[in-house]
């Protein structure tokens, strides 16, 4: 069954219209290249050319210690760099059976949410711009600072903070963290309504996305499309969800799932999780103890002899981070499962038929970061 | 004349949904008080960046011109990208037995990820962040700086910076 | 000479010049564009004998209408790097035979006519009312019939370029 | 009554008068039309600056921003610099070009909205050329420029360009028909299409008051097909930057950018100088029926502030609608033109007919 959906045969021919989309693309956000065949406005079919910023992240990963790992990570999906981190934490901790204080789960509870708002701020900046409506980057932007005010004051850095290191934290948040994040909800709570307005309600923007690019369910299981994404067309895929990690079991919030598939769907799915996000953040804050901020640690981290696994729910979907240890202080092999990889694949199967400005609104809901796919 | 009334009906919906979107971006033609643009140079003076900024790796000196770092190189081994190069001497202490100092901690800023990592393994903590940001050069042989001042000998005791 | 007789030799320079680049001219867009300029040019005639409503018919209906059309086309359906066979020697005979009794015609009927000289040329008010009456009037001097002729050929025409490109698909 | 204080017939009378007392008539006319050529390009030029400036601190305060100011007080300068880069950027040439029609394009396009400015009335006395046919020949001129853009596009031999070009071509030439019949409104208001007696015609009150509804639906129209004609967003598919990098004028740099781009805020000016002369009265003052006292007090405000407050008022409604919505895609940016500006407007056009005749308007 998903053999049959995956397969899809590209037959080249001579007099085949092909418009290079990239490297250098607005619409592609970062160096990706799609092959885009035109018939007319048409697109008949795009193969995606990938590799132009692999940095090699996996393999230099072999000659890192399982701490040095961490900044390399932040690099992979540079905008859900919290996440990433976590689960390679998790897993080095799950490993080696540590139990991290309960301080450190919440804070990275709030840490997650935090960096999904902000993913998900500049998804939605980016989301109008390629619809056109250029104003929406400038909203989004505006409110994405504010969390990064607060990773800023927290950990020193807006985007790439290498905050996590396995047993906990790099060092304790900011005394006014948790009253800032606060502030913050209740800002963004005021804002959301207009992004409303300004986009989710727009008559032109319904038309540019509704019914564009639909993805059913088996299609999305099949392609392994996680994430909003996936949760756009059904696919109960929220690991937050279905393997717990952290306190995610101790907090009460709804797994979104629309139904449709189409671009609008998985649009809506990402909204109300800033919203979610929101819900899971007012009711966390508080609840955050008082305690150490690390496990006690070796200094060098050995991995027993074997294999680990470990996911993650990204704002783009499930990181899955799979090490192999020998049991020396350098992880043996390391792969990373990126969500993004498998999401853009789809793209050839929901584009194909339609204009290239569905294939802009279809590239701008799957919500793709390059570095993740190529790494 | 079902579909007459559905027709405009539906312009109308448009319009109205087109309205609300003009009512947002109007709001804040309106009121330029909105404005969150920061004039980057001209606030220099105001400019605080957040304690714990990550600018720069910097090494503190206190006013004797002494700082903590014993050349022990752990902050060299921890970094991932091999932006620290630690320099050692030998030079005689008071009891005339030669004693291994740090001649030159040099930080290649240029390769330098900002992981933290140097820091928070420094066991006599002699490095901490510096909150200087501004780094652009013309010549990138300007970005590789050596921590220690000229001259500066290691402090033995006392409280930390 | 007034300044109108200037005008009047300069358009009509422009005209043959770039007639003749048209007819001569073996990449298709620029033939379309001398076309452009023949058709401008032409209703700067129009101008300058003061009729003012045929020059903006002029220019709405040929340089803005034709003309973009044909251009349209020619972005449909040729290469930039297309160009003109040179025409075959019989081929080009037969043109120049065509030009040389064509113009020979055009010539005598012009020198035998006698032309009257106005005194000069007055200026024709535009009165809307009229031109609404005559456009949908049925009697002397009214368009109406014509009008629906030329709709009723319009849309045949309109017919069959749909069935050609349905057919075209399948 | 008008004050005649603030005409410029006077002063243009006199400056004829004084060329005629030491000149060959000839040589006066000739001089004239050099003195005007001069006066339309500075117009012209510093317009096109201002314009560019304006949008951009527009849609900067809409965003959450300042926009320019570094250049001068304000910014003011900021355009200036970006004309001087622009003019001293190299021209790229483009392999495989068609080079003459690619460098003819740019003057096309400048040329057309050249053209259609003559014709436009700034202040009362301001008027370069007062054709009876006044609004007919700013339509059918302003059709010219779209041919600029499509061999622009073809020329390049980009495949961005071209997209971009068919793009516009089908989106110009279907939109000029909303246009055209919903000013069509206001000359069968008018009974005239000479400019100068439409807004005479607006003494005691603007179309857009006098003809109420049916004039404003018009004027509706009118706001959407022409944003749409001149390219801008949310209909600016020609250029789509998300999808086409920059469209038709992808391949062009410099100075014939440059061009492309003064064209495109110029457009937009007459654009709005039409709906200003053709709803809102162009340079006569805000006149209610029979109130002369208020009348009067309105006439000393002098025509040129009113008909550029008007204009800049409408260019601000077309900034804002840009600066809104999303783009339209291609299919529905041709069904909105053909399923529902195309009948709403001709439903407009005979209601207007029947209100005319019954005389239910104010007059």
């Amino acid at each position: 069954m998903s053999e049959e959906i995956i397969k899809n045969i590209i037959v080249r021919e001579d007099e085949d219209y092909i418009v290079n989309m990239g490297p250098q693309h607005p619409s592609t956000h970062g160096v990706l290249r799609l092959e885009v065949c035109l018939h007319g406005e048409f697109v008949n079919y795009l193969i995606p050319h990938i590799g132009y910023i692999h940095r090699g992240i996996e393999k230099m990963s072999e000659s890192d210690t399982y701490k040095q790992i961490i900044h390399l990570t932040d690099r992979m999906d540079y905008l859900s760099a919290h996440m990433n981190n976590e689960a390679v934490c998790l897993a080095v901790e799950n490993a080696l059976g540590i139990e991290v204080p309960e301080r450190v789960k919440y804070i990275r509870v709030i840490l997650d949410e935090l960096t999904r708002l902000a993913s998900h701020h500049l998804w939605w900046s980016a989301f109008g711009m390629d619809l056109g409506a250029l104003t929406t980057f400038f909203y989004g932007m505006r409110d994405r600072e504010k969390v990064l005010a607060i990773f800023e004051e927290s950990f020193g850095s807006r985007l790439l903070h290498s905050f996590n290191i396995p047993g906990g934290l790099m060092h304790d948040v900011h005394p006014n963290f948790q009253k800032h994040t606060m502030e913050f909800v209740r800002y963004f709570r005021k804002k959301l309504p207009e992004y409303k307005q300004l986009l989710t309600d727009n008559i032109i923007f319904h038309n540019r996305t509704k019914g564009i690019g639909i993805m059913p369910c088996e299609t999305a299981v099949a392609f392994g499309v996680t994430g909003p994404s996936g949760r756009g067309s059904g696919f109960a895929c929220d690991v937050r969800k279905v393997a717990p990690y952290g306190v995610y079991d101790k907090i009460e919030f709804k797994e979104i799932l629309h139904e449709e598939g189409d671009s609008f769907s998985r649009y809506l799915v990402r909204m109300e999780e800033m919203e979610e996000s929101l819900n899971i953040l007012e009711h966390v804050v508080d609840q955050v103890p008082e305690g150490d901020y690390t496990a006690r640690m070796k200094p060098i981290i050995k991995l027993p002899e074997g294999e680990y696994f470990q996911r993650v729910e990204t704002a783009r979907g499930e990181l899955g981070v799979y090490i192999v240890s020998d049991g020396k202080k350098y992880p043996y092999r390391i792969k990373f499962r990126s969500p993004n990889f498998s999401n853009l694949f789809v793209l050839n199967t929901l584009a194909k038929g339609g204009k290239i400005a569905d294939l802009v609104a279809i590239c701008g809901s799957l919500d793709l970061v390059i570095p993740d796919i190529d790494r | 004349m079902n579909s007459v009334i559905k027709y405009f009906t539906s312009i109308f919906k448009g319009i109205r949904s087109l309205w609300a979107g003009m009512r947002v971006t109007g709001k804040y033609f309106v009121s330029p008080g909105e404005i969150v643009t920061e004039q980057y140079p001209e606030n220099r003076a105001t400019l605080k960046m957040a304690e714990g900024f990550k600018g720069e790796v910097i090494m503190p000196h206190d006013e004797n011109n002494q700082h903590h770092c014993t050349g022990c190189g752990i902050c060299e081994l921890n970094c991932p990208n091999g932006s620290i190069e630690i320099i050692t001497k030998r030079i005689p202490n008071e009891e005339g037995k030669p004693e291994r100092v740090i001649d030159k901690h040099i930080y290649h800023l240029s390769m330098c990820t900002f992981c933290e990592l140097c820091i928070k393994t420094c066991p006599s903590h002699a490095l901490a962040w510096g909150q200087d940001f501004e780094h652009a050069v013309y010549d990138r042989t300007k970005l590789t700086k050596v921590l220690n001042k000229p001259g500066s000998t290691l402090k033995k005791e006392g409280a930390l910076l | 000479m007034t300044l109108n007789v200037v005008m009047f030799y300069l358009l009509s320079g422009v005209i043959l010049t770039f007639s003749v680049l048209t007819v001569t001219s073996r990449k298709m867009l620029r033939a379309a564009v001398y076309l452009l300029f023949v058709l401008v040019a032409t209703s700067g005639l129009y101008f300058l004998l003061k009729f003012q409503f045929l020059a903006a018919v002029q220019l709405t209906l040929y340089a803005g209408g034709i003309v973009v059309l044909i251009i349209f086309s020619i972005l449909l359906t040729s290469h930039i790097s297309e160009k003109f066979k040179k025409p075959e020697t019989w081929k080009l005979w037969m043109g120049i035979t065509a030009f040389v009794l064509g113009s020979a015609l055009a010539l005598w009927t012009l020198l035998s006519h006698n032309f009257v000289k106005e005194p000069g040329v007055k200026e024709i008010p535009v009165n809307m009312h009229v031109i609404g009456n005559q456009l949908l009037g049925v009697g002397k001097n009214g368009f109406a019939l014509p009008f629906e002729i030329i709709s009723l050929l319009l849309l045949a025409s309109m017919v069959a370029a749909i069935v050609i490109a349905k057919k075209e698909k399948n | 009554m008008l004050l005649e204080i603030f005409s410029f017939s006077t002063l243009t009378a006199n400056i004829d008068k004084s060329l005629h007392a030491w000149m060959a008539p000839w040589l006066a006319v000739v001089t004239e039309l050099v003195i005007i050529g001069i006066v339309f390009l500075l117009f012209y030029a510093v317009l096109g600056l201002f314009l560019v400036y304006l949008e951009r601190k527009v849609c900067a305060i809409i965003q959450n921003r300042i926009g320019p100011n570094r250049v001068g007080k304000w910014g003011l300068l900021q355009t200036v610099a970006d004309f001087i880069k622009l003019i001293t950027k190299e021209l790229i040439p483009i392999r495989n070009a068609d080079s003459f029609l690619f460098n003819l394009a740019p003057f096309i396009v400048i040329a057309a909205s050249f053209m259609a400015m003559a014709a436009i009335p700034f202040a009362k006395g301001l008027h370069a050329i007062d054709l009876n046919i006044g609004i007919f020949y700013i339509i059918a001129v302003s059709s010219l420029g779209v041919v600029g853009i499509l061999i622009a596009g073809w020329s390049s031999n980009s495949k961005y360009s071209l997209i971009g070009a068919m793009r516009s071509g089908a989106q110009i030439v279907s939109y000029e028909l909303s246009v055209g019949l919903s000013l069509l409104a206001v000359v069968v208001f008018a009974g005239t299409m000479q400019l100068s007696a439409i807004v005479e015609s607006q003494a005691n009150g603007w179309w857009i008051f006098k003809g109420h509804i049916p004039a404003l639906i018009a004027f509706i129209i009118y706001l959407i097909a022409s944003t749409a004609e001149i390219n801008r967003g949310p209909f600016d598919l020609a250029e789509a930057e998300s999808e086409l990098t920059a469209g038709f004028h992808t391949e062009y740099s410099g100075i014939k950018f440059a061009f492309f781009f003064l064209a495109e805020y110029i457009n937009m000016f007459i654009v709005a100088a039409i709906a200003a002369t053709m709803f809102f009265g162009g340079w006569m003052p805000f006149h209610i029926g029979h109130w002369d006292a208020f009348n009067r007090v309105m006439d000393y405000i002098p025509s040129v502030v009113w008909f550029f407050g008007k204009t800049f008022f409408i260019i601000y409604l077309i900034m804002w609608f840009k600066w809104t919505f999303p783009r339209l895609r291609i299919d529905q940016l041709l069904n909105l033109e053909w399923k529902y500006l195309l009948p709403l407007s001709l439903m407009n056009i005979v209601i207007i007919a029947f209100v005319v005749l019954m005389g239910w308007y104010f007059h």
